[in-house]
């Protein structure tokens, strides 16, 4: 089972997509899942260090991902 | 206290009389809607996404640590997402309390922290035609700031 | 700028639409109304009265001052004077500017302003029938405040 | 021609009506005008120094008032 990794906004427009499917290795972490989209086709646009949440809560760089996790990579919010 | 996405125009005399009872003496309401320019460019409508479910919980995290915060008051926000037109209101928070200082200080909280945290965007659509994802992190064009 | 001292029930959405407009994108909203408690007494009604000249003359400098102070701000402020039921508003303050910090800031500083310094006076209704003025620098009935 | 005194609120109740007149001579103040006042029934629930204001303008303690001028005193204001 693989986990999505949800690109919004700018960052979605970057990669030329809104969704990834990624199959982590076991105890792969948030920034095992950045290394990875870093390796796609426009990922040069994004920030050396995104916000990302795991399963729709800010997350940290360190945390670990498991198979079913959504991981979201968040571009600056600009709400209101 | 009650927070949403809507996908409707949010009807802001519904929300402050939401929040109204006859034991809270002070409302305030915050009103955040689409402006016609920004950094100097002529803007024509703003699109606003949201990642849904994580925004919903920022948004009724916040609206909750609002009352935490401020004893006695009630507050609830709305937050529209899609296309918007010029003048449509984009977010309305309304708080009571029994006096006037946490009625306007729990409104002003939500909306600081709702631009501080809660995964929404917007795109902005030019009088050219053209569009952009804004970023308020970034500098504002040199030009527009002489 | 505009200010006005009522005899009807004051109309907040009219207001809020008066102060509207697509190059202001942040509006605020104060509303005070009747409490049904005051230091520990049931409130049944309100009657409010003013110095009519002076009151408007002052109401109205006030705006003045707040447009002044928090340039580009757009800001409106009805009274209400007679008798009043709990809940009903007796001042509605709606102030919009293109930004949030000063359209918050406008109107918390027209409330304060008018506490301070316009001339209108209030009498509690009790539900006891008796009725008292109101002396905001009086000290609280010590009982009610333990 | 004489100058109007207006009272309002707990002062009106206090002195059991809302409106002195009165004759000041040539060159009166605002002090004596209050002065005046406390020889009326009831105005020893005055505070010492109200706040008093000369048609329709806040005014101070030695504003020379005039035959016509309308002088208000003024309770502590509770509006809002």
């Amino acid at each position: 089972m693989s986990i999505r990794v949800l690109l919004f906004a700018s960052y979605a427009e970057a990669l030329g997509r809104d969704e990834v499917a990624m199959d982590p290795a076991p105890g792969a972490t948030v920034a095992d899942v950045l290394e990875h989209l870093r390796t796609l086709p426009g990922a040069d646009r994004l920030p050396p260090r995104p916000l990302v949440a795991v399963n729709a809560r800010y997350a940290a760089i360190g945390d670990v991902v498991r198979p079913g996790d959504e991981v979201a990579v968040i571009p600056p919010v600009a709400g209101g | 206290m009650r927070a949403a996405l809507v996908q409707h125009p949010i009807d802001a005399a519904a929300l402050l009389a939401e929040v109204a009872a006859v034991g809270r003496g002070a409302t305030t309401l915050f009103v955040g809607t689409v402006r016609d320019t920004h950094d100097e460019r002529h803007v024509s409508g703003m699109d606003y996404h949201a990642y849904e479910a994580m925004a919903l919980h920022e948004l009724n995290a916040i609206v909750a640590e609002a009352e935490a915060r401020f004893p006695g008051a009630r507050v609830v926000c709305e937050h529209r997402t899609g296309t918007l037109g010029l003048g449509e209101a984009s977010v309305v928070i309304a708080a009571a309390h029994p006096h006037r200082a946490p009625a306007f200080e729990s409104c002003r909280f939500v909306i600081e922290e709702l631009k501080r945290r809660v995964p929404i965007w917007k795109r902005e659509h030019y009088v050219d035609g053209t569009r952009a994802w804004i970023d308020p992190t970034a500098a504002a064009p040199a030009a527009s700031h002489p």
